[in-house]
């Protein structure tokens, strides 16, 4: 198992050591998504993450197995947090191992923006004005997302 | 019967996480369990199911809303998602 | 200063906190080179790395401060070591800071396919048969350079 | 004075890592530099500084052979570079 969600904070130290415990790779990409204190809605305070128990582990098992394919992985990790998540705490963590870095950049950034729109999470922001506001699917990440597609039959 | 389960602001939108719908031999895809829910829920209902952009999941799979239904499935209803 | 070059072996979690002490971004992207344990020429038991000294802190200076501008960074940091490297040690880390994750993807693949054929630093390998390897440049690593520049003219 | 630094396999070669150079009036680029290197240094010295690919740095930075000198000034000779 290569998937992680929980409602705790992690450490991105220990999640590195988990990944290359078992993996090693010539080249090593990670992604860190941190909470923004500032989105179109204002400057925010906290963040609340619902996600479908279930269904995100499953999705995000077959995302992790599918780019390693893709890209030819020796190894990869997501991790992904649910519930409130503070100013400053780590929201989500992706590293991939490859054996040349041009594919450990493309897993990377492969599992990062296919995750942004079908693994089934939904962010809610907690304004500093004491507004609550659901944050909306951007189009530009359904673009990217699309654009792997069309990658594939290139 | 079938499991059905809402998430987000459709969630919030009907004041209900989640369902248990008896499923019958006329409701055969996604969309007549709809209707059947609509017919239940009322407008309410037909607003938050009917918004555009709903995504249909059929144990914990996206699917289209012509998918064929069976006894025991698990039918969430959800906004686009915002992950990452 | 961002960039550090050291002989010593460094600790890929240290380095990441020194970045965030002083910068935060929404998106933390890093890439990490280990010691490849096998090349073109066969089973490798250690690595040489020579380098400019000055020259070098100077490319990586001007190239984290390039990344920056044309990627709208946050913050980077770039780490290399010189000397005699043993096995799975890591050889590059470079860790940069966005407010969105795609410019941290592109900011970091950047630097690191533009550190490849632009900071003087010359690797030899020790191969396990007792040979002695200089490494020569990859075709390959020039084109990605370029096209990044090509890029530039977009 | 020119201070003329070698490394990789071109320091291997030439089993040289710095050379003190007098800079003359003559001696306008890097051109005339290695010219002047391999009149000193013989076919060896001209077999290392002209293969195929040699990158010249004057001050620390890459340039072409034809960039001036001017007394005082670094040149750097070296094989295409493999960071990372």
């Amino acid at each position: 198992m290569s998937v992680l969600v929980q409602e705790s904070p992690f450490s991105v130290d220990s999640q590195l050591r988990i990944l290359l415990a078992s993996n090693r790779g010539a080249g090593l990409v990670t992604f860190t998504g941190y909470l923004r204190d500032f989105s179109e809605a204002g400057a925010i305070e906290a963040l609340e993450l619902e996600h479908y128990p279930g269904m995100t582990e499953r999705v995000l098992e077959e995302l992790g197995a599918l780019a390693a394919r893709r890209f030819g992985l020796r190894g990869w990790r997501i991790v992904h947090r649910y519930g409130r998540i503070e100013e400053q705490d780590p929201i989500v963590w992706v590293g991939v191992l490859a054996d040349h870095r041009h594919e450990a950049f493309s897993g990377c950034q492969f599992i990062m923006d296919t995750l942004k729109t079908k693994a089934p999470f939904w962010k809610k922001e907690f304004m500093r004005d004491g507004r609550v506001v659901w944050v909306q699917s951007k189009l530009d990440d359904t673009e990217r997302e699309q654009a792997w597609q069309e990658d594939v039959y290139e | 019967m079938l499991t059905v389960r809402f998430f987000s602001l459709i969630r919030e939108a009907l004041d209900c996480e989640e369902l248990q719908v008896e499923h019958n031999a006329a409701m055969l895809t996604v969309d007549d369990l709809k209707v059947s829910l609509v017919g239940t829920g009322g407008d309410q209902w037909r607003e938050a199911l009917y918004q555009p952009n709903v995504v249909h999941a059929l144990n914990q799979r996206v699917v289209n809303t012509d998918h064929p239904l069976k006894d025991g499935d698990e039918v969430a209803f959800f906004p686009p998602m915002t992950g990452g």
